[in-house]
């Protein structure tokens, strides 16, 4: 299975290339690369299911000293959720990116975007974790400005800024820990570091990098560009922003450098359980007064990414698992809310709620979809996030965080009240005299639609069987730092 | 000790530079100092005092160049990211050109069309 | 095609100065490249030349023109340091227009260079057959003498060598 | 008359090709002396900045168009990739695995002087763009400061 690691950074970046040099003789091309390497791309990422962890050295250089691909249980989580919301996105942006220009560009950078991402799932070597990091950033800034309105470029630029200070610091971290530790492969470093005991330039060094995968995370102190950002992009990249990239550059290279790295403390469990609650409080209070759609569900994504870290910063198994299935499944429902209310723009023309009503007339599948992702937000029984968000107030009562606890049940509730107010203002009531005209969505656009709704609620019947496998990989990967550190260097 | 303190006087005062500034090119500019600021302390990190370049040319003795010459790595990582630094830069003032042209102001506090 | 050949000797020239070896791997780079730069290039280089650039006749009179450059130029530095360092400061600064007889651009160019690279003038422009000069110290009001002093000193030779 | 006086027009043509020439030179020495594919670029990108800078936007597009210049750029990353796969006939990407030859020679060290050249196409072709893309919407906003105010926010 090892063979197939640089596929996944390969396919991408020449199907950007590629594309762009072969669509100036026929346009089209570009959705039809992206199409192909996306679904072969996908296909990979489930054949790696339910392999045993295998490391890839580039060009044959042995660990320490060439840069090697690691592919453990959460790599492989991380690559079936980045590939599954790629696919069905650009399946969605076919017909989507009609509202736009420059569709070939629009293509290569998606598919930069993409190889960034699974990049930085795979790498196992701390600098080019950066590189790749900066890959899938830059490609994002540019495709938060795609539309090239005031709106995109405003945001845009508050994104790029941050993001600009978050990389510099990433990169001021990860040259202290070079300075300190004399390597880059971060198995190496987890060694060096649990042999000579962690000094205070290595401290230092964790908390640029916390700060810097923070901002690319949006955690609450750091979220400032997120609600610009994400809802100027057009719909299928608000829905990778949202359902992926913040989680592969921010939480996946968080978890990654605090299990694998620097290994786990109770310390830094608590300092990421007070993020993850205040980003859930925070969010979610904000979300409330919104009347653009998309922004509602950026500051959900917020919320959202709180649980996610909550979860993970308990560091117990079960908080570990619900932390990684709440991942697997904010990527699916916010992924399915961000393309139904892309759908809902595509027919309306609007995102403002005010503006909104009676949809469920004229548009049954999108209604349908975005009341499957709401309900599923919102945590209502047989949609998995209900039970995510269970499993992770269960670890936060078994951890005896009560308060944690009880804030997590309390940002839940809230949750559903804002989701019910966006429901009874697009769903219900008369349909305005300025809507009466529309049409539902192509059938591309549907197709996505109903199978994201269709992970939402198979996901919830599927946890027994993944808890064992693909998720329990994942945990046991985070929790056995020296089985990594033996996996890469070879014992 | 002293050349790393300065390096971080360098990226506080980029910091600066971005957070106290209006100008939207004035932040760029903060962004790149910042940038070099890191730069030259990965350059730092591989400096050896009385070293020599880490190239090998004909007829040098292999033994005393590994031991003499200077950590070669940073070089390269400073390469690298002077590369990222410079498509970030290129973005960033295509951003401002276009920003310039759709609100005719470089002022940040005037380009505030989102809130809330 | 002449230019084409003119270009591709000089850069194959140049490159074998800069690696400095006659490896046949590193000749057979540098003709690729010559080629590759003779073709990109040779629009660009060299675009007036209607006779052979490199003639031997030209060559000499450039090898004849460098040590009176080289004169000119020491002597006015000599001039200028006198001038800096006595205490009453004698200068008599201004611009002043001289015409030049020179008909192609790389005269015109080399004159001006010229006339920049000796101490105490400063070509500021050219336009048309006029050169704007800045001088340290203006010695005549009458343009002729002007032009005489500035140019002719150089034009003679310069003449020779590019038209 | 477009661009800048003669002097700099003359001085450019002149010199024009032996800047290029050095950039080729730090190209195809990148694995023998300090250098390779991202100064080498660098540089040849500059000379054709230069042409831009001295002639105007006319002329220099003429000879290097803003199109074969972003066909370059993706063909130069094309090429990177393409000789990073070739990797994958000796079993692993990125594997070095032409004969590494002798020392010291311009013909040696397998793929890195290839990997080079693809870099050295893509980094001036696409600094180049960069330049053109830059000076094209620059006009846009010399145009937007002679008329100010003309739409209001």
């Amino acid at each position: 299975m090892h063979s197939l690691l640089p596929l996944f950074i390969a396919i991408p970046l020449g199907a950007a290339f590629l594309g762009l040099i072969i669509a100036k003789l026929w346009r089209g091309v570009g959705g039809l690369f992206a199409f192909l390497s996306t679904l072969s791309l996908m296909v990979f990422s489930f054949l790696l299911l339910g392999s045993s962890p295998s490391i890839y050295k580039m060009g044959g250089w042995i660990p320490p000293v060439g840069i090697n691909l690691v592919s453990d249980g959460l790599s492989t989580l991380m690559l079936v959720v980045i590939n599954t919301v790629a696919f069905l996105a650009i399946v969605f942006s076919i017909k989507y990116m009609e509202l736009y220009t420059a569709k070939p560009k629009y293509y290569a950078l998606f598919m930069l975007m993409m190889a960034g991402m699974n990049g930085v799932a795979l790498t196992g070597d701390m600098f080019n974790l950066f590189v790749f990091l900066e890959i899938a950033s830059i490609a994002s800034y540019a495709l938060v400005a795609f539309g090239c309105e005031h709106e995109e470029l405003e945001a845009s630029f508050k994104y790029l800024i941050l993001g600009g200070v978050a990389s510099t610091l990433v990169l001021l971290g990860i040259a202290i820990l070079y300075s300190t530790t004399g390597t880059l492969n971060m198995a190496d470093i987890a060694q060096s570091l649990s042999t000579h005991g962690a000094n205070k330039a290595s401290l230092f060094a964790l908390a640029l990098l916390v700060m810097g995968f923070g901002v690319k995370g949006a955690l609450v102190p750091f979220h400032a560009w997120l609600p610009d950002a994400h809802p100027s992009a057009p719909a299928p990249i608000s829905a990778m922003l949202s359902g992926v990239l913040i989680k592969v550059l921010g939480i996946y290279a968080l978890t990654r450098v605090i299990f694998h790295v620097f290994g786990f403390t109770p310390t830094l469990g608590a300092i990421l359980m007070g993020l993850g609650g205040l980003s859930m409080v925070v969010g979610a209070l904000l979300a409330i007064g919104q009347d653009d759609l998309k922004r509602l569900l950026a500051y959900s994504t917020i919320s959202q990414v709180g649980y996610i870290i909550l979860g993970l910063g308990l560091g117990t198994p079960l908080g570990i698992i619900g932390g990684l299935f709440h991942l697997l499944n904010h990527a699916t429902f916010k992924s399915l809310l961000f393309m139904s209310s892309g759908a809902i723009e595509y027919s309306t023309g609007t995102r403002r709620l005010s503006q909104m009503g009676g949809l469920n007339k004229r548009l049954p599948v999108t209604t349908a979809g975005s009341t499957v992702g709401f309900l599923s937000v919102s945590g209502i029984p047989p949609f998995n996030g209900f039970f995510s968000k269970l499993i992770i107030i269960v670890a936060c009562v078994a951890a005896h965080q009560y308060i944690y606890a009880g804030i997590a049940a309390f940002v839940g509730l809230f949750t559903l009240l804002y989701f019910l107010r966006v429901q009874r203002n697009l769903l219900f009531g008369d349909l305005p005299e300025s809507l009466q005209g529309i049409k539902e969505v192509p059938f591309l656009m549907c197709f996505s639609l109903v199978v994201l709704a269709v992970l939402c609620l198979g996901l919830s019947f599927l946890y027994p069987l993944m808890s064992k496998t693909l998720l329990a990989s994942a945990r046991d990967a985070l929790l056995n730092t020296s089985a990594y550190i033996k996996l890469v260097l070879g014992g | 000790m002293i050349v790393y303190l300065l390096t971080f006087i360098l990226f506080v005062m980029g910091l600066y530079c971005l957070v106290a500034k209006k100008n939207v090119v004035k932040k760029v500019i903060g962004i790149v100092i910042m940038d070099y600021a890191v730069n030259l302390l990965l350059i730092l990190v591989g400096y050896r005092r009385g070293g020599v370049a880490p190239i090998l040319l004909k007829g040098m003795d292999r033994a005393k160049f590994t031991t003499q010459s200077v950590d070669p790595l940073p070089q390269a990582l400073v390469l690298t990211s002077i590369v990222i630094g410079l498509g970030v830069l290129a973005l960033m003032v295509a951003l401002c050109i276009r920003l310039y042209e759709k609100y005719k102001t470089f002022d940040m506090s005037e380009i505030r069309r989102l809130r809330g | 095609m002449t230019k084409k050949m003119t270009i591709f000797l000089v850069t194959l020239v140049t490159w074998l100065l800069l690696t400095w070896s006659l490896d046949p791997e590193e000749v057979i780079a540098g003709v690729t490249v010559a080629l590759l730069i003779s073709v990109l290039f040779s629009n660009l280089f060299l675009s007036q030349g209607k006779k052979t650039n490199f003639a031997p006749r030209r060559l000499g009179w450039f090898l004849l023109y460098l040590p009176v450059f080289f004169y000119y130029v020491i002597k006015a530095n000599f001039d200028v340091a006198y001038r800096v360092l006595h205490p009453e400061m004698p200068i008599n600064p201004g611009i002043v227009k001289v015409k030049t007889t020179l008909k192609t651009q790389t005269g015109k160019t080399f004159l001006a260079n010229s006339i920049t690279l000796t101490p105490g003038t400063l070509t500021v422009d050219i336009v048309g057959d006029w050169l704007y000069v800045h001088w340290i110290n203006i010695s005549t009001l009458d343009p002729e003498e002007q032009t005489k002093l500035i140019v002719t000193r150089f034009e003679r030779f310069l003449r020779r060598i590019y038209e | 008359m477009q661009g800048m006086t003669i002097i700099v027009k003359t001085v450019v043509r002149i010199v024009t090709s032996f800047i290029v020439l050095y950039g080729i030179y730090i190209v195809l020495y990148g694995h023998l002396t300090p250098g390779g594919g991202f100064p080498g670029g660098v540089i040849v990108a500059a000379a054709y900045i230069l042409i831009m800078l001295a002639y105007g936007k006319e002329v220099a597009l003429r000879s290097f168009g803003d199109k074969s210049a972003s066909l370059l750029d993706n063909l130069g990353a094309f090429g990177f990739l393409a000789i990073a796969l070739l990797g994958l006939t000796g079993g692993y990407f990125f594997l070095n695995f032409i004969n590494h030859g002798q020392p010291f020679r311009l013909v040696s060290a397998g793929t890195l002087p290839l990997s080079n050249i693809a870099i050295g196409v893509k980094v001036s072709a696409c600094l180049y763009a960069v330049f053109i893309a830059l000076a094209i919407f620059g006009r846009a906003v010399y145009r937007a400061m002679e008329e100010p105010g003309k739409e209001e926010r």
